[in-house]
């Protein structure tokens, strides 16, 4: 367990009261129970308040384009697989203008972890709609409510066989920080849809709100088992579970790539003779 | 009578083979010591419709497709009809013999009789070989290295069919008309297209990660990349969109892994959002932009020198960039090579900027030294930097230390937003100043880094010929064809469009009598171009948009002098 | 001592409800007949950092904001550092009274006893209306337009702060210094910022059709859009991302309701594959670009004109396009409300290109004549084409009939790929060829229908200062100061930024002594377009990217006279 | 029902054999039976060899970018949602580069109907892996095969409790027919997957192949029943069930837009007296 003092204390830009910042707090205690130094770290996040979290903690940090955490992610694992690395972003974000990504990402099944701060709303630009926002719920972008209905990223990735599926809560933080370290230490991809009262911005699912409704899942939850999974990742409504809600290890991405067996690709230089012969191929 | 450069083009539907005998047919070539240029025209579908491939074969140097046809393949009625009155009284044209023609030089085969269909296009290669002189010894070792893959079957049945043809061509030989002059043999020779070429150009750089989406002509750079990724040491991976593919070659580049993307047009269009991110976090990329006639799809399988102005301004905001575009096989392969290094050195995005047609057009190439094509490191020493690091110094050349994540203790922090010296995001406008400056900076370097345009012909020219990338071969011939005629004639390529520096050709362009700009789109992109960074007015645009590349011929008659 | 020109400057956190009292004080001033100018500037979060609203009021006419504090309104500590020594003796400063300060004219003001925290801005406002003699009578019906929606102990609670503050203003009051001058008062005017009349814009030309992704500074366009939508019956839709926002918007065009999509620069950039797609399929489509900083994220919330060069030239292939850049609120809305005609007559994109400062920036303005703004009528007529009827006929001046899906029983079709006359895909490189010309063909009468640029100052000026753009209203008052100094000095606007025609300004260009040109950039994106079109260099650059708006006082200090 | 003739035939640019041609058969007889005429029906289209078929038949057309025929044909429909409105293209095209708008368009439900030629393959870039595409498909592309699970369309839709779910094969045609015909009545999103082969790139997932595993449900299927659907939408492999797998009648978005009640947006010019009121608001 590394301190969790190596990752430091930053202002930041988030409102008081906002869910984000012991999200923030969670994922320090949840790096440091993995035994993590920051220079291991590898945090990317997309555009969104979330996704400033990543400057309020030592790591290596890139904060990319809105919708663009998920790529980037994958691009810097498999470049160099040693890393940990960890996409972290809002549910616009991740769900909304990056949803093709979240789909292939699952797809893929590489050893990242995925942790979004739901808070079924676009806190950054004032308040519209996001994919989890409830149908009918109003904003100045929606004043008739939101016409969509809400995308179940928990449900969807279950349903996708994703390696690890778990939903926390902001107002539960050692049970998410939990979590977290779980989602960190899978090998394959994990996701943490964390919901997040967001106090500017979303009046209808409060803290109380969350708090009324969420519980956590018994520690003996089979957690392997699809079939429980799938229902209880239906689960969204009087109650929301909180927990691992699925859990399948299967080969990951990198495991069957068979140059990351020999290393980050930056210790990896060619040899000469390699190319000759691919020239000499022609 | 000996010629010295013919024209051969095998014409048939997609579907039919007529790719595959080309290659052969090439490769046989090149083989025996001929010069080849090969132009690739093909339509949108996988079977059906008319497609060519033309091979221009020659005893001296040739760089460039040219107009006419002095043998016909026809592997269908189409294609018969398409061409038999392009043909001059000295061509030869094989054609099936259930066809009716009146043309005198023509071999009449058999196709049905001789062969089953999957091998047609075999036997006709046969056809064309006994033309040449090439026997099945040339052939086999071709043969070998192209279907040697395939079943045994496959191979025999092609060698029979192959033999059938040759026969039937040696009985059928319409005269000596269409020999080519001997040349001394060169097995030497790869046989490369523009395509391969910035591949292989793109190993040799230190190319460790390629991520992509399919799109034609780009996608057969990446084929090519794949085909060797296991013995490089390289991921490529197939993004589920062009955006993704931008992302994850930044997110690679970031972590160590020299990356590039290839792709077309559209996808560049989905691209430059993340272009834009590389120039903001100053993260090493490549991009290969292979062009064809948009606007939208346009005629997706055919070539156009149509995105020049939007690969020079594309994505928002404003950063350094350099763009290549090879005008040869050789430069597809050398600038591919630089373009690593100078992503790398002003850690900033460096394109490919090449065509449909330079893409597909192989030619016998002097095999590329592969020791004396260094990869690039990425990255700066973590030990000459101290703690807390800055990834973002503010250094006079604009160039900052550029350290790996994970590669040391040292935190690596990049950020879309604007950001201070220590990667972290702000809203200090004076730090804003800063970093941009910092970042224009570059430019300094970069400029001094530039490739001169290469300049071919008389001195003080009557007649001067602008032109940049692929359109170089075309454009060079003009000029030995118009001093021919008499005519004091010269040519400036750019193989590198941007940036600019005036220095280096102002005085060319002054001297000459008359400047013409020689593109392949129709708004005259590079001529406005060298207008805004220099002032100088070129009126006389030969501009070329209906999906083919230049010929010099082409290019003479809209001279029209 | 009356004044004439002052200025205003509300600082505080984020969630202290600045704009709120700005806003309310702007209005009451221009109800009062003073003329304003807005300048907004705030971080990029919902809580705390530093944000300013500034009013500039005159009793004359201004168009610009200018540099000084008149009177400071701190509604945080911060704002007291941070412009405490930026004041002159002459200024104002409404503080709390727990600072400490030494300047004579100060309000100190006890916000914590005379309000709860969430009326301390209301308060402050009331200290502000003090020194002007705004009394409850003039705010309250403003008070009530902004806050009417809310609750009304909310409502009453803001009235008695307000008091609070007027009554604690009236008895602190540092002298006269600070009064305006009285104008007659006029109440007919609108407040009304620049998006909001991109939106009044865009419906009065007939918009029928939004589909957006929320960015800022764009975002509010479409909210505007949105709050009058159903009165206006138009469907706005939020999409998943930008690339489904055009998409949208372009099959609602081709469908028959005028279509408009909103956004910034990396929006923009992911729309660019459809810009292409919009000018193929000769779909009518209107773009509004808020610009910001970049490159990526940069400075979300700030301002810039670093987008020109990528508006232009974004999306691959070529086709026309119109690029508007409004100076005023009274051209964001003739401009948008020509952009729907223009897109519609030519069918093909049109652009708004503005940015942050204008977008936020509320002045007085006359209202809009809303019978003489005549909504587009998309298509033509089906009963004038014949059977079968070709979507994409080849016209002299390049435009086609326009039919709509549906609405007869002629079958519109429309391709991305390169088409023929009837739309269906075509690989036929002769008709490629002429489709080519056709569109292109369009740009002869954009030509004829653009907007010559506006000219302002003496004749034959020794200072000529180009602008584009937002920059305008800067650059004018910059021609008046330099005036006053005795310096002949004259600007040329241009609002519409594409395609330019040399004839309309090439002679005013010629008869400066020397041109300057300003714009919001770091690379004269401007001056290099003008040398591009015209071969006239344009040396002497008067930039800013520090993500604030060009004031008379920056533009004459970087002319170093 | 209207004469099929009307539909028209053309030339097509398909390699002979492909499933494409069945599939398009069997749109014209469906929309014949929906009794619908060309000026009636908008097809939108993306790009691939699918997305070429509306070229192939009478009707409005819009063949627009690849990927993103959905936004283009939602677009459309909300200007004038009398208008019969399919959206139609390929695997790829859909699920691949599309993928953020038919998750979107799934969470809409517009009366729109999306047909899918699924061949499990990029079939017009020559043959690289599509996201149904098997996990281990060797091609080309991935010549160590493809690294990802594959994408279940319908089971996503099913489980997003879209409007409309079916799977059809281009080898039943009739059957096929009536899916789609089914579909376009449908009131609301309905989706037509179709397992197509491709003789030219899938060479794994042929005629014989799909004929093996394909089996019609019965006409008494209760595609009502969510779990049922479900559990159906899974089963996709020895066994591969053909038919509505699931029905889900529910508001449409169109239906909640006030402003689409007074018909086509083309009809509704706006009163000068409206606009006049909206610029004296401010
Ligand atoms: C391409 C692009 N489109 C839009 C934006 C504007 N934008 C910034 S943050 C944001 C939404 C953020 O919502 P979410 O991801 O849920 O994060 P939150 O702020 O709620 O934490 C948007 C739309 C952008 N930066 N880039
Ligand atoms: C933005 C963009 N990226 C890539 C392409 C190239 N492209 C054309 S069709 C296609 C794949 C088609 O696959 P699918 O949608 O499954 O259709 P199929 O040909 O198999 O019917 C691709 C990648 C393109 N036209 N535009
Ligand atoms: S806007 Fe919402 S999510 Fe963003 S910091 Fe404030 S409370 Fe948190
Ligand atoms: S490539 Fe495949 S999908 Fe395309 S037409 Fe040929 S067989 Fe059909
Ligand atoms: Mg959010
Ligand atoms: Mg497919």
């Amino acid at each position: 367990m590394t301190d969790i003092k190596e990752f430091g204390e930053f202002e930041t830009a988030w409102c008081p009261g906002c869910g984000n910042f012991s999200i923030l707090k969670a994922l320090k205690s949840a790096l440091s129970a993995c035994d993590l130094s920051p220079w291991q770290v590898l945090l990317v996040s997309g555009i969104g308040q979330a996704a400033k979290a990543p400057h309020y903690l030592k790591a290596n940090v890139f904060n990319g384009l809105h919708g663009r955490s998920l790529p980037v992610a994958i691009g810097a694992k498999l470049a160099n697989h040693e890393l940990t690395v960890i996409a972290e972003s809002g549910d616009g974000c991740m769900y909304g203008e990056g949803g093709n990504h979240f789909i292939a990402a699952l797809r893929r099944n590489l050893d990242i972890t995925i942790i979004v701060h739901n808070n079924m709303v676009y806190g950054l630009t004032k308040g519209q709609a996001s994919p989890t926002s409830e149908q009918g719920f109003v904003t100045k972008a929606q004043p008739h409510g939101s016409p969509s209905a809400p995308f179940n990223p928990v449900n969807i990735a279950v349903t996708m066989g994703t390696g690890f599926v778990a939903r926390g809560f902001a107002g539960n933080r050692e049970h998410l920080s939990g979590l977290i370290a779980r989602a960190i230490k899978f090998r394959g991809t994990a996701l943490v849809d964390i919901l997040q009262p967001c106090v500017s911005f979303n009046h209808v699912n409060t803290f109380k709100w969350y708090k009324e409704r969420c519980y956590e899942l018994p520690e003996n939850f089979q957690s392997e088992n699809r079939e429980l999974a799938l229902e209880t990742s239906l689960e969204f409504g009087e109650k929301i579970p909180l927990g691992v809600i699925y859990e399948n290890r299967k080969k990951t991405f990198e495991e069957t790539f068979a140059v990351l067996q020999k290393g980050p690709l930056y210790t990896q230089l060619h040899e000469k003779k390699a190319l000759q012969n691919v020239i000499d191929s022609y | 009578m000996k010629r010295e450069d013919i024209n051969i083009l095998i014409g048939g539907a997609a579907g039919q083979g007529l790719v595959t005998i080309g290659q052969l047919l090439c490769r046989t070539l090149i083989n025996s010591g001929y010069e080849v240029v090969v132009t690739q025209s093909y339509m949108s579908r996988i079977r059906g419709g008319h497609n060519t491939f033309t091979i221009r074969a020659a005893t001296g140097k040739i760089i460039s497709p040219r107009l006419g046809i002095d043998i016909l393949v026809a592997l269908n009625e189409e294609t018969f009809h398409l061409y038999r009155h392009k043909l001059s009284k000295d061509s030869v044209m094989i054609i099936d013999d259930s066809l009716e023609y009146e043309f005198p030089n023509t071999i009449a085969v058999p196709f049905k009789s001789l062969s089953a269909k999957l091998y047609e296009n075999t036997v006709a290669l046969g056809v064309v070989a006994s033309l040449f002189g090439i026997n099945e010894k040339s052939i086999l070792p071709v043969m070998k290295k192209f279907l040697g893959k395939k079943k045994a079957k496959y191979l025999n049945d092609n060698k029979t069919a192959f033999q059938k043809g040759l026969d039937h061509g040696n009985k059928n030989h319409p005269g000596n008309i269409i020999d080519l002059a001997p040349v001394s043999p060169d097995s030497q020779k790869m046989m490369m297209n523009g395509n391969e070429a910035i591949a292989v150009g793109a190993l040799a750089g230190g190319l460790k990660f390629c991520s992509f989406y399919p799109m034609t002509p780009a996608t057969s750079i990446v084929l090519n990349i794949i085909k060797h990724a296991d013995e490089m040491g390289c991921v490529v991976e197939q993004a589920e969109d062009e955006i993704s593919a931008i992302n994850m070659a930044i997110g690679a580049s970031y972590a160590g892994a020299p990356s590039m993307v290839a792709t077309s047009g559209g996808g560049y269009a989905l691209m430059t959002e993340g272009i834009s991110l590389a120039g903001m976090t100053e993260t090493p990329i490549v991009i290969a932009v292979a062009m064809r006639p948009g606007p939208a799809t346009g005629l997706p399988t055919r070539t156009e020198q149509g995105d020049l102005d939007f690969v020079i301004h594309g994505g928002h905001g404003e950063f350094p960039r350099v763009i290549y575009a090879p005008g040869s096989i050789e430069e597809c392969y050398e600038l591919t090579q630089k373009a690593f290094h100078i992503a790398e050195k002003y850690q900033t995005p460096a394109f490919i900027l090449t065509d449909q047609y330079l893409a597909d057009s192989y030619r016998g190439v002097t095999p590329f030294a592969g020791d004396s094509a260094d990869p690039i490191i990425a990255g700066n020493r973590p030990e000459h930097e101290n703690t807390p690091y800055d990834r973002y110094e503010i250094t006079e050349n604009g160039i900052s230390p550029r350290l790996l994540p994970g590669h040391s203790k040292h935190l690596v922090v990049a950020d879309s937003d604007e950001h201070t010296g220590d990667g972290h995001i702000t809203e200090d406008l004076q730090v804003r100043i800063q970093m941009v400056d910092k970042r224009l900076r570059k430019l300094t370097g970069i400029t001094n880094d530039l490739l001169a345009p290469e300049y071919y012909g008389d001195d003080n020219p009557d007649i001067l010929l602008l032109c940049w990338g692929s359109s170089k071969g075309a454009v060079f011939e003009t000029v030995r064809l118009l001093q021919k005629k008499g005519i004091k004639a010269a040519t400036l390529h750019f193989s590198q469009v941007w940036p600019l520096k005036p220095d280096l050709f102002m005085k060319t362009l002054v001297n000459a009598k008359e400047v013409f700009c020689v593109e392949g789109n129709a708004t005259s992109q590079f001529a406005k171009l060298i207008t805004r960074e220099t002032a100088f007015v070129i009126n006389k645009n030969i501009l070329r948009y209906d999906g083919l590349p230049f010929t010099p011929e082409y290019i003479v008659e809209k001279l029209d002098l």
